[in-house]
């Protein structure tokens, strides 16, 4: 287990907790607009923490390259649909939860 | 046989519960944009599957078509539905009021149905090489090295060719029918214009690399041809309409490109070569391309002009 | 290392799994979209990390397309099943 | 023992659950759906049992009929949706009703 597997695996690791806690937040949360912010943040976090263990692995700059165009269009496609749908509910009076 | 260790039986085997519970719950939910929801999950889930199976050309073309177009079709007929009716449709859903013995019957049956088939499947020899064996003697002749490009675009060509009749037909029915009612569109907040001018690009740039990628690995014409008409649904959800002089000939052109290409390259391969769709080896690789390409923006145009609906000039004449 | 990746995996999909639950108990429509959109990132999670194990570079390309087609639904849901305001769509802005 | 077989049952299972729900369901877009996934098992059984052959690559015969397939369904569910919308505008609702109108 060579030092960057170590560093791959922490990465990792950190990701699924993240992940994790992007769930926990949706079944947990009271009201649509906590649960967008606990989806879009832990999950856009979660996905670059993974992103990041394998790109430690990756063995050519293109799989890098590609990796983080990944990142990058699941952060930007997250954000515009969280907010396209926080926007639209506000509209329609979906009221927060306190 | 490589290991199949049990940690990948328990992916399988969480993943086929998951799929045949999203089925279930996706069919027997009382509320129908509930439904589409589950469904779309579904698709996902199917893309996984197809992973699974070793199959990453339909995986490509499931995450197309299912995250792109599906849903959207799907929510924007149950929109129409609504919109007019307006009764909210979450009520459980009115099944046939046949007596209760005619609902044990169908039951009975299915569980036959499904038992029958799962035993004939059951029986079948755990190895059968199928046609994997000719395919992999011809594959260098056929201009390509990914095996399912080389099925698609040469050994079946003429498949293919008829499967692209069948999308032009079916856009033909949706334009007699008149097509998906226009849509009052609201404006644009400035987040969904710059989201679809910045993702389109991106869209259009993916759908090429799918096509040049197609000929030795996953990716090819009905995929590349996908997400284009997935970028043309994301444009027309965000208010944008094609100019009118856009929908004259240039889109029936766009439109007819890829199957009278196909039937034009068979003509002229029964004069040449005597067969149909037999390409010459040498330029094998090129035509095919060629064939790709125009199959792939015909593809896209259908696809996106299947959400489009009524076509601008039908709009005219009323 | 293989076998690491593929759990972690594992783990997304039963996390995927779980967060079904709230396309079922979501009260307003709103929450079963931000479910599916929930799907679609773990999936393209899922999906790089059996990239990684089975060492089969076009996963890579089908969590391009994933991570492309996420919004397309969303934005489908949010401009057609919720018009600007409550009632027919052909009421006068 | 390769799991190709487990999810030919699975498709199986999809096959009969949207059979079912094809017939008990009067609402045509929920019928609509129900043909989806009775689609979506049949795909699953080809190339599950595509993946028969032993060696790493299956058949990919299957393969290219199931991509087409997909392709070919998602237009037909197209045509399907635009012909419940037309029935529901001309009669209101969007289900086969029984009684011939008079």
């Amino acid at each position: 287990m060579i030092p960057s597997d170590y560093v791959a695996v922490v990465l990792l690791i950190l990701g699924g907790i993240f992940f994790f806690s992007g769930t926990v937040g949706l079944l947990r949360f009271p009201d649509v607009y906590t649960r967008l912010h606990a989806l879009t943040k832990a999950d856009n976090v979660g996905l670059g923490l993974i992103v990041l263990g394998l790109v430690v692995q990756a063995e050519s700059w293109f799989v890098v390259g590609k990796l983080l165009l990944i990142w990058l269009l699941v952060l930007f496609a997250g954000a515009s649909a969280s907010h396209l749908i926080a926007k639209r509910a506000l509209h329609r009076g979906i009221r927060m939860w306190k | 046989m490589e290991v199949i260790t049990w940690l990948e039986w328990a992916f399988d085997a969480v993943l086929s519960v998951g799929l045949l519970w999203l089925a279930w719950r996706a069919l027997a939910s009382p509320d129908l944009f509930k439904a589409i929801v589950l469904f779309v999950s579904f698709g996902l889930l199917m893309a996984l599957a197809w992973v699974r199976l070793d199959a990453p050309d339909i995986a490509l073309a499931e995450a197309a078509i299912g995250a792109g177009l599906t849903g959207a079709l799907l929510l924007a007929a149950l929109a129409r539905l609504r919109a007019i009716a307006f009764k909210d449709t979450s009520v459980p859903p009115p099944q046939f009021s046949k007596p209760q013995f005619l609902h044990w019957l169908l039951i009975f049956f299915l569980l036959w149905l499904g038992a029958g088939l799962g035993y004939a499947i059951w029986v079948l020899p755990p190895y059968s090489t199928g046609l994997s064996v000719a395919v992999a003697a011809h594959l260098d002749a056929s201009g390509v090295s990914n095996p399912v490009t080389a099925v698609l675009l040469n050994f079946r060509a003429y498949d293919t060719m008829l499967e692209m009749i069948v999308l032009l037909m079916a856009l033909l029915g949706i334009w007699s029918l008149g097509g998906f009612p226009p849509h009052t569109d609201m404006p644009t907040g400035s987040v969904l214009d710059t989201f679809s001018r910045l993702l389109v690009p991106v869209f259009i740039l993916v759908a090429a690399y799918l096509l040049w990628i197609g000929a030795d690995a996953p990716g090819g014409a009905f995929q590349a041809g996908s997400v284009l008409g997935a970028a043309g649904v994301l444009l027309l959800l965000s208010g944008w309409r094609p100019r009118v002089s856009l929908t004259q000939w240039p889109l029936k052109l766009a439109l007819a490109a890829g199957s009278s290409a196909f039937v034009i390259m068979g003509l002229l391969t029964i004069l040449y070569e005597g067969q149909l769709l037999a390409y010459p080896a040498a330029q094998a690789g090129m035509l095919i391309l060629f064939l790709e390409s125009l199959a792939t923006i015909s593809i896209g145009a259908t696809l996106a002009a299947l959400f489009l609906g009524r076509s601008s000039d039908h709009e005219e004449n009323q | 290392m293989q076998m690491f990746y593929f759990s972690l995996a594992f783990f997304l999909l039963l996390n995927l799994c779980v967060g079904m639950w709230r396309v079922l108990r979501g009260p307003t429509v709103a929450d079963r979209m931000l479910a599916a959109q929930l799907f679609g990132t773990t999936v393209v999670a899922i999906l790089l990390l059996l990239a990684q194990t089975s060492d089969n570079p076009a996963l890579r390309d089908v969590a391009l397309v994933f991570a492309l087609l996420a919004a397309v639904t969303a934005v489908a849901f949010v401009r057609r099943i919720w018009p600007e305001k409550r009632g027919f769509e052909r009421d006068p802005e | 023992m390769s799991n190709a077989f487990l999810y030919a049952l699975v498709g199986v299972g999809l096959f009969s659950l949207g059979f079912y729900a094809l017939i008990r369901h009067v609402h045509l877009l929920r019928k609509i759906l129900a043909i989806n996934v009775m689609g979506s098992g049949v795909f699953l059984v080809l190339v599950a049992l595509a993946k028969r052959t032993g060696s790493a690559l299956p058949d990919p015969v299957p393969h290219a009929m199931v991509i087409t397939g997909i392709v070919v369904a998602v237009s037909a569910t197209a045509l399907a949706l635009i012909l419940m919308l037309k029935l529901f505008a001309e009669t209101g609702q969007a289900a086969l009703s029984d009684r011939r109108k008079e």
